[in-house]
């Protein structure tokens, strides 16, 4: 079995700083794959680089059998990548419901219409069944600008859902969420997630929420991937949990240790 | 080579010339992010506050070399005062406005300035040719060339170190640095936002000023001076990257040295070098050649 | 939606009734006077217009103008001045010579300074019928691209200018080998760099042009067209610049000595010359689009004008003074001629066919209504030097070319005429 | 069917079109003027929605002008509709290559480009003495077919084409603007990463938007040209790309109505306040514009709220 995103010997210099270096990375359907690493260890960067956003500076990406190199976000998500982000990315003006329904009238396809509404009882009815999978749909009138973080990273994470991708990439999805919303939230989205069948890399801070929720897990440290396995395995290793957690983990007490 | 001579020279005068206009501008673009449309009538009050009062100063037959004095403090005075009403009086009500609104405030500003400045001098030249002629020209390589524009070249370099210096080698400046690169975090972090706005529009508006006030020896005082100057100024700020002080230095001495070559060796082109410069200068570097670094956005 | 727009409707009304409601006394002669109140044309001209119109209109309105204007006002109706600002461009000066006529309901319009406001309101005038007298600006494509019934120019065309120019140097200027320029970038600029070298051209074959410069209108600094022209000298520098940039240019080239090598001819100059005084150099060439100020013609209307203008403001009126003079004084007597009673106004179609081939006397001497069918004026062309005697400004060297000499005969358009080697020409 | 609004426009239109035999020329001919400058705001407005600040819109009204000019010049015709057609084509093909480029900027940097390349063409115009130079020509006044609709020696036809072109252009926008493509605006100018990650290319958009813009501000063009009867190369210059950006934030980017309606007023507003004060008549409008910043920061169209709740 081929994997559905595959990394090869992939780098990205800033000027004289290294960001990103040798990763080699196979993500297969269906897995839910943890990241960790301290504050500029590389992993927004690797998800830079593999929906096209950032240009690797040398290495190759495949995605579903193709180069993502030289292809756009949109391109790339257009195959089957979507992603979620560290600030939620929505439309702050616009209420909830607006939000969905751009996202979904983008989702349809490239050829946008110009003289059909975007406001269809058919959008609206769909937009109100997301909102509820992902138990927003309180908040479809709001003005995004208005509303908590957990809802705004709720609201992004469904957007990117929109498409049905094959591979979602979730950049600290519970960052900036109160310790005690973090579980909710991702049980949530993964189970929206499930539903859909895609593949799931999450970079998160908390250990708790990887030890809860991922099954394999890739631990970053500068630029560099330093382990990549089981979950239980990575977190037991002593470099990483020298390197990256930066104390003794203990795996019957992982609570409170989250430091972003 | 006397061509290459006089475009050189030519080149570097206007240049200076352009540099002391932008100054203003692309300082109070980079603290404030305000673009000031008014700043080309804080340049006309300069011109007129120096060449009114060169007027009064050598109709009472007082020593001519103060009178070089008395056009940097006729700069000086109109600019605190102008800049301090426009500021104080107006312009803070309007902060966290869309950048666009602002440029349209200032707009705004900049029409009642028009009009305020022919009820207050009328529509007669003013001249203030004295200092202009008293220093003499020189003649290099056959060619004469006024003294004072040498003068100029002098003072805009003056200008240049002293802000280069400020913002780079005093406290005060890398506060104002701070407030360039992110003002929220500058805030948070306990500068005084408002302070520094005020103290930045008014020295911005002293340069507009003090522009017009050394411009205003070697020109006729007329009414609409200051609209002539507005976008010259935008062009030298854009090409040089907007709020960079460098960039506006460097921008004026390529906008100078084309148009110099253009009216040498191509007169009919002067007409379109600066937005030939620009259009040149955005296509391959979109952010102007010295734009400031933002942040990361994801 | 509905509700609102017609409560903001019934608003706008009420605002726009209350601003409209101008009443229209009978018993004055509204004049519409349009010129630069505003930006770098109206110190040089308009203001110095509108202060001559104001001198003007209350000596009409007093009854003592010399004869043959000692009549009060117009036809005996006093005149009631209605000022509108020239500036911006052409599309606002339509509108606003439409507001003029019918919101503000003027009896005739005096005005504009710009070319391209010239061509653009005669099209106006004529579908509205209003009689207009264009007092100012130069170009001759008024009347050579269209005939009008209502709208008149008082004022030669700038052709005279430049063809007086190039008849000037020739004559004045010793070993004359090559010519230089240095003219704002815009149509009268070019026009008149255009005129002077083909004028040059059939008067007095190979001269050369040294260089020609077309620095943008406004610019204020010429320090490397002063080089351009220093790096390439001619015997004489033509320059049709006004205003601020006339000034400036003056300034920065006499710092750079560039006026002790070559003579400047200046075909504006003359409206500087009294507040500059102290600057223009020495010997430069001089022209004042007409026979105005310095060159006007001792006459007793001259005097008188001179004399109350000079008590009012302080200073002796420049060309575009004498220019609005003498369209208000020709509007004047065009009323009085085609009107059959004292104290009545006569049609626009009446006062347009007593203007046609008018001649009437103004402070700069006769001017004759012979080009475009009638409607565009003839003037004299004078050129002399300035001098400097005890401080006081005096011209030598005065040369004046009879109106048949400078101006291209009736339906000859002047680049024709130039082109032709001034066919019909007579000079004195 | 039509709708409630659909209705009451169409009845304003008919209203309007009526009520030019009986208005006074001063104020049609303003309001024909007007409106152009309004189907060049409203372009202007569709940018600002995503974000876009142009100050080069009077690269297209000046470009549909002289080509309204040059045409019926050149091919000695007068057809209104053939007239509009023609500068339509002209602003697409020029918009079509510039946009390619300028679609690429964002903030300042496509206002100030944009911006240069108005200015270019008003430098090319100046230096063409074929073309009048900055005195411009005159142009011929429209006719349908050879009918000129003159009443009482004014030509109506320029007033009437203009209401049904900023009728038909209102309509067209209203639906555009919330149509998927339209709303894409919105979202670009809130958040571009966003829309690229949701497949569709930022730059295509604001292209077709800069397209649409361009159009609208060639049809403003060829309208005054047919109006005043007269161009010149200030339709170029930024002063008037500026009065369009003045225009637009002054009426607000809310509705479609707000640019042709406030293109009225700001046209009344300058033209009382040329005749009230003609020597300060800057200062009244710079007051004026600041007041409305101030009081209204939404742009004029705020006010139909206020009303709306007032009459609630």
């Amino acid at each position: 079995m081929t994997a559905l995103l595959e990394t090869r010997d992939l780098a990205k210099n800033f000027g004289a700083v290294t960001a990103a270096a040798d990763i080699n990375v196979q993500i297969n359907a269906g897995e839910i794959v943890g990241v960790i690493g301290s504050n500029g260890a590389g992993k927004t960067t690797f998800i830079n680089m593999v929906t096209g956003y950032l240009k690797p500076s040398s290495g190759q990406i495949l995605f579903d059998g193709k180069s993502v190199i030289g292809r756009k976000p949109r391109e790339v998500m257009r195959d089957g990548m979507c992603r979620s982000f560290q600030v939620a990315q929505l439309f702050p003006e616009l209420t909830v419901m607006e939000n969905v329904l751009i996202a979904q009238s983008l989702a349809e396809g490239k050829n946008l219409s110009f003289f059909s509404p975007m406001h269809t009882p058919a959008r609206e009815e769909k937009a109100r069944a997301i909102l509820k999978e992902y138990e927003i749909l309180e908040y479809v009138d709001e003005t995004i600008a208005t509303l908590p973080q957990g809802v705004r990273k709720l609201l992004d994470i469904a957007m990117a859902m929109l498409s049905n991708p094959k591979v979602l990439l979730l950049d600290e999805p519970t960052s900036g969420v109160a310790i005690e919303d973090k579980f909710d939230l991702m049980t949530t989205v993964m189970a929206a997630v499930k539903k859909s069948g895609a593949a799931v890399l999450f970079v998160e801070h908390d250990m708790d929420v990887i030890a809860r929720y991922s099954t394999r897990l890739l631990a970053f440290y500068d630029g560099r991937i330093l382990a990549d396995g089981p979950t239980g395995e990575v977190m037991r290793d002593k470099n990483v949990q020298t390197l990256v957690v930066g104390h003794h983990l203990d795996m019957d007490e992982l609570e409170g240790t989250n430091n972003a | 080579m006397n061509l290459a001579l006089a475009v050189l020279v030519d080149g570097v005068v206007y240049s200076s010339w352009l540099f002391l206009i932008a100054a203003g501008l692309t300082l109070i673009y980079g603290v404030m992010k305000i673009l000031n449309m008014a700043h080309g009538s804080f340049y006309a009050i300069g011109a007129y506050s120096g060449a009114s009062l060169i007027g009064v100063y050598f109709a009472g037959g007082n020593p001519p070399w103060a009178s070089y004095l008395l056009l940097v403090g006729a700069a000086l005075v109109a600019g605190l005062i102008v800049g301090l009403l426009i500021e104080r009086g107006f312009l803070r009500f309007m902060y966290g406005r869309d950048e666009v609104v602002m440029i349209l405030v200032t707009y705004g500003i900049l029409l009642i300035l028009e009009d305020a400045i022919k009820l207050l001098w009328g529509v007669d030249p003013y001249f203030a040719y004295q200092p202009y002629t008293l220093l003499g020209r020189t003649k290099i390589g056959g060619l004469s060339f006024a003294n004072y524009d040498f003068m100029l070249i002098c003072v805009t370099a003056l200008v240049a170190l002293v802000l280069w210096w400020s913002l780079n080698r005093t406290r005060s400046g890398k506060i104002l640095q701070s407030v360039i690169h992110d003002r929220e975090m500058a805030g948070a972090l306990g500068v005084n936002v408002t302070k520094i706005f005020t103290i930045t529009f008014v020295i911005g508006a002293f340069l507009g000023a003090f522009a017009g006030a050394l411009t205003a020896p070697g020109i006729s005082v007329v009414p609409g001076i200051g609209i002539e100057v507005i976008i010259l100024a935008f062009a030298v700020v854009v090409i040089g990257g907007l709020g960079s002080v460098g960039g506006a230095f460097v921008g004026a001495l390529i906008v100078g040295l084309s148009r110099a070559l253009s009216v040498h060796l191509y007169p009919d082109g002067e007409l379109f070098v600066i937005y030939g410069v620009m259009g040149l200068v955005l296509a391959f570097r979109p952010q102007g050649l010295f734009a400031i670094a933002g942040a990361r956005k994801i | 939606m509905l509700k609102t727009i017609s409560k903001m409707a019934v608003y706008g009304a009420v605002a726009f009734g209350a601003l409209t409601a101008t009443a229209q006394a009978a018993d004055e002669y509204k004049l519409g006077l349009v010129t630069f109140l505003s930006g770098g044309a109206a110190g040089p001209f308009g203001v110095p217009a509108k202060n001559g119109a104001d001198l003007l209109v209350d000596a009409l309105n007093a009854g003592t103008v010399p004869a043959p204007y000692n009549k009060v006002g117009i036809n005996g109706v006093k005149i009631n001045p209605v000022y509108v600002d020239e500036a911006g461009g052409a599309t606002k000066q339509v509108s606003e010579y439409r507001n003029l006529v019918e919101r503000q309901g003027v009896n005739a319009v005096v005005g504009y300074i710009s070319s391209g406001d010239c061509l653009a309101v005669p099209g106006v005038a004529e579908e509205m019928k209003k009689v207009t007298v264009l007092f100012d600006c130069g170009t001759p494509r008024v009347f050579e691209e269209a005939d009008y019934k209502f709208v008149f120019r008082t004022a030669a065309t700038a052709t005279m200018d430049n063809v007086g120019a190039a008849r000037y140097i020739a004559e004045k200027v010793g070993g004359l080998a090559s010519v230089s320029g240095i003219n704002q970038n815009y149509s009268f600029g070019h026009d008149s760099w255009n005129d002077f070298t083909t004028s040059l051209e059939q008067i007095k074959k190979g001269v050369d042009v040294s260089t020609k410069q077309f620095p943008k209108i406004y610019a204020g600094q010429y320090g490397a067209e002063v080089s351009a022209l220093m790096v390439n000298p001619a015997e004489v520098v033509h320059s049709s610049f006004w205003g601020g940039d006339m000034e400036a240019f003056l300034l920065q080239g006499a710092a750079r000595g560039l006026f002790e090598d070559q003579k400047v001819l200046l075909t504006c100059g003359e409206s500087a010359l009294y507040k500059f005084a102290d600057n223009f150099p020495e010997g430069a060439i001089v022209g004042a689009r007409g026979p105005n100020g310095v060159f006007a013609p001792k006459s007793e209307l001259n005097d008188w004008f001179v004399k109350e203008y000079e008590a009012r403001y302080g200073t002796k009126p420049t060309y575009p003074v004498y220019h609005m003079v003498q369209a208000i004084m020709g509007l004047k007597l065009a009323t009085e001629k085609a009107a059959a009673n004292a104290g009545e106004i006569p049609t626009d179609e009446a006062v347009a066919g007593a203007f046609e081939y008018l001649e009437f006397d103004s402070p700069a001497g006769k001017i004759a209504m012979t080009n475009g069918n009638g409607h565009q004026a003839v003037q004299e062309m004078v050129f002399g030097q300035v001098s400097k005697e005890n401080g006081e400004v005096v011209m030598k060297d005065v040369v004046r070319y009879a109106p048949s000499c400078v101006n291209p005969p009736n339906g000859v358009k002047a680049a024709d005429w130039i082109a032709s080697g001034f066919e019909g020409a007579v000079c004195n | 069917m039509l709708s409630k609004n659909q209705i009451f426009v169409v009845a304003a239109a008919a209203l309007m079109i009526l009520a030019g035999l009986v208005m006074p020329y001063w104020f049609s001919f303003l309001v024909t003027v007007a409106l152009a400058k309004g189907l060049v705001v409203l372009g202007l407005v569709i940018l600002m929605r995503a974000g876009l600040v142009s100050f080069g819109q009077g690269l297209y009204y000046c470009a549909g002008a002289y080509a309204v000019g040059a045409f019926s010049d050149y091919f000695q015709t007068d057809n209104v509709l053939l007239l509009v057609l023609v500068a339509i084509v002209c602003g697409l093909v020029i918009s079509s290559i510039v946009g390619l480029l300028l679609s690429r900027y964002r903030d300042i940097f496509f206002a100030m480009f944009s911006m240069a390349f108005s200015m270019i063409l008003y430098g090319v115009l100046v230096k063409s003495a074929a073309l009048g130079s900055s005195d411009g020509f005159n142009v011929t006044k429209p006719s349908l077919f050879g009918w000129a609709a003159e009443f009482n020696g004014t030509n109506l036809l320029s007033y009437w084409v203009a209401i049904i072109l900023a009728c038909v252009a209102g309509a067209i926008i209203w639906r555009y603007m919330r149509s998927p493509m339209g709303m894409t605006g919105e979202a670009i100018r809130e958040n571009e990463i966003r829309v690229e990650y949701l497949g569709v290319s930022v730059q295509k958009i604001i292209y077709i938007k800069y397209i649409i813009a361009a159009v609208l501000a060639s049809v403003g063009g060829s309208i005054t040209a047919m109006t005043v009867g007269h161009i010149d190369p200030e339709m170029a210059y930024w002063t008037t790309s500026g009065e369009f950006v003045f225009i637009a934030l002054m009426a607000g980017t809310g509705h479609v109505a707000a640019p042709l309606i406030g293109a009225v007023i700001f046209e009344l507003m300058r033209t009382f306040a040329f005749q009230l004060s003609p020597y300060t008549w800057q200062m009244i409008l710079g007051i004026a514009l600041l007041s409305i910043i101030i009081f209204l920061p939404n742009g004029l169209w705020s006010l139909t709220d206020k009303f709306k709740k007032g009459a609630n």
